[in-house]
């Protein structure tokens, strides 16, 4: 499977592929682009500035050290497969620009039983965030660009 | 010796290029390239401390020796999702 | 909103309208009818008889005490959103028979940040089927047919 | 007085209506109707441990007191989901 993308992702077709007749539970973890960021809850002391205040975002782009994105991307489905007992483990990221409320990130994940799919889903968002080398630019609406470099405590 | 590393995100755009070849002492290790990278371009200092090391498209400890040609990845923290 | 149906779910109009510009993060749980259920793993000692083996579904059927589960379920929104900071919170459940693969409930909750939106899924799915006045009847490839009556560690 | 008693998934199966009429004394509480079902259908047993009560559907205690005409359900362990 390819694992990350330029176009827009299928959100409906990963699902379609993740319901066969082994799986009584689907698990779909989508991040999505968000307009609006707010200094307490956020991550990252220099993206609202000092004020603490909302900031507007226009769009983000994402970029990639896409060999080893997707080798890392592959290790996490290795791994949520030998962790869970899971029917499907489908994985996509989009690079390039990403628009308000479009996806970003799929994530969708079948298994017979719903806790092995609820539980992979959750892991594999959290160490998706951790270790595969992609990175997100914030395109601020006032014209600002930032790129985005959490702690991790922040992610 | 020389190695090639490449570089993203802020990385890439403090040094404003994509990659950097750089001379180093034979058997040199990911932490004198480091400290290289910190003398070479004093604006990456901030970054450097959290920033990872990936040799052939893998993470490494910065122990590790590097070889002529080995294909190097600068990684400061990650935000995809 | 309405929270019972007799139709397939449009489970791609429910992710559409949970992607507003205030979220970024989706979760999204399925229930799906799965064609084999096997002994060792699987809720109720009668369903798959003494053999412990796996026994194959044809079909499931959903019944419902449809007043109180519309209301039941409105109640779950209503805690969920009390618990957790949601963008939207959009529960549907399938009434009558639901073909294998296909959806029997559907849960799709958005906010700002990931963590209120999976814990809120795994909440939802979890009270859902502890509370709400939805009973499934097994139809299985033999003919024979059961109400599910599961004890509260079998759900 | 007179209750109705809305049935569902086994229990309307067990019975085979789905609703049924009672005579109970007034004021009687959800544990008589209980002990009266469990006299009537015999086969119903096993599951009324596990049955709970709605009334004018919502979940009440066992111990509540039942009106003339309240609407009463008897919900077996749910499997939805």
């Amino acid at each position: 499977m390819i694992h990350l993308t330029d176009q827009p992702i299928d959100t409906t077709a990963l699902i379609d592929q993740a319901r066969t007749p082994e799986a009584g539970a689907v698990v779909v973890f989508l991040g999505i682009t968000r307009q609006f960021t707010s200094g307490s809850k956020d991550a990252g002391e220099d993206l609202t500035g000092a004020s603490g205040g909302v900031r507007e975002t226009s769009m983000l782009q994402y970029d990639a050290y896409r060999e080893m994105a997707e080798q890392e991307i592959a290790k996490l489905v290795t791994e949520a497969n030998r962790r869970w007992s899971l029917v499907e483990c489908l994985i996509v990221h989009r690079l390039g620009t990403v628009p308000l409320t479009e996806v970003s990130v799929a994530i969708v994940v079948s298994s017979a039983h719903r806790r092995a799919a609820l539980a992979a889903g959750e892991w594999l968002i959290d160490t998706l965030k951790e270790r595969v080398p992609i990175w997100k630019k914030e395109c601020w609406a006032d014209g600002q660009t930032a790129w985005v470099h959490p702690l991790p405590k922040e992610r | 010796m020389k190695v090639t590393v490449k570089l993203f995100a802020a990385v890439r755009d403090i040094v404003d290029q994509c990659e950097v070849m750089l001379e180093l002492e034979d058997h040199a290790t990911l932490e004198m390239l480091r400290a290289k990278m910190s003398e070479k371009y004093p604006p990456l200092r901030p970054l450097l401390p959290q920033t990872l090391f990936a040799v052939n498209a893998q993470y490494v400890p910065d122990s590790t020796p590097l070889e002529e040609n080995s294909d190097i990845a600068m990684i400061p923290p990650v935000s995809g999702g």
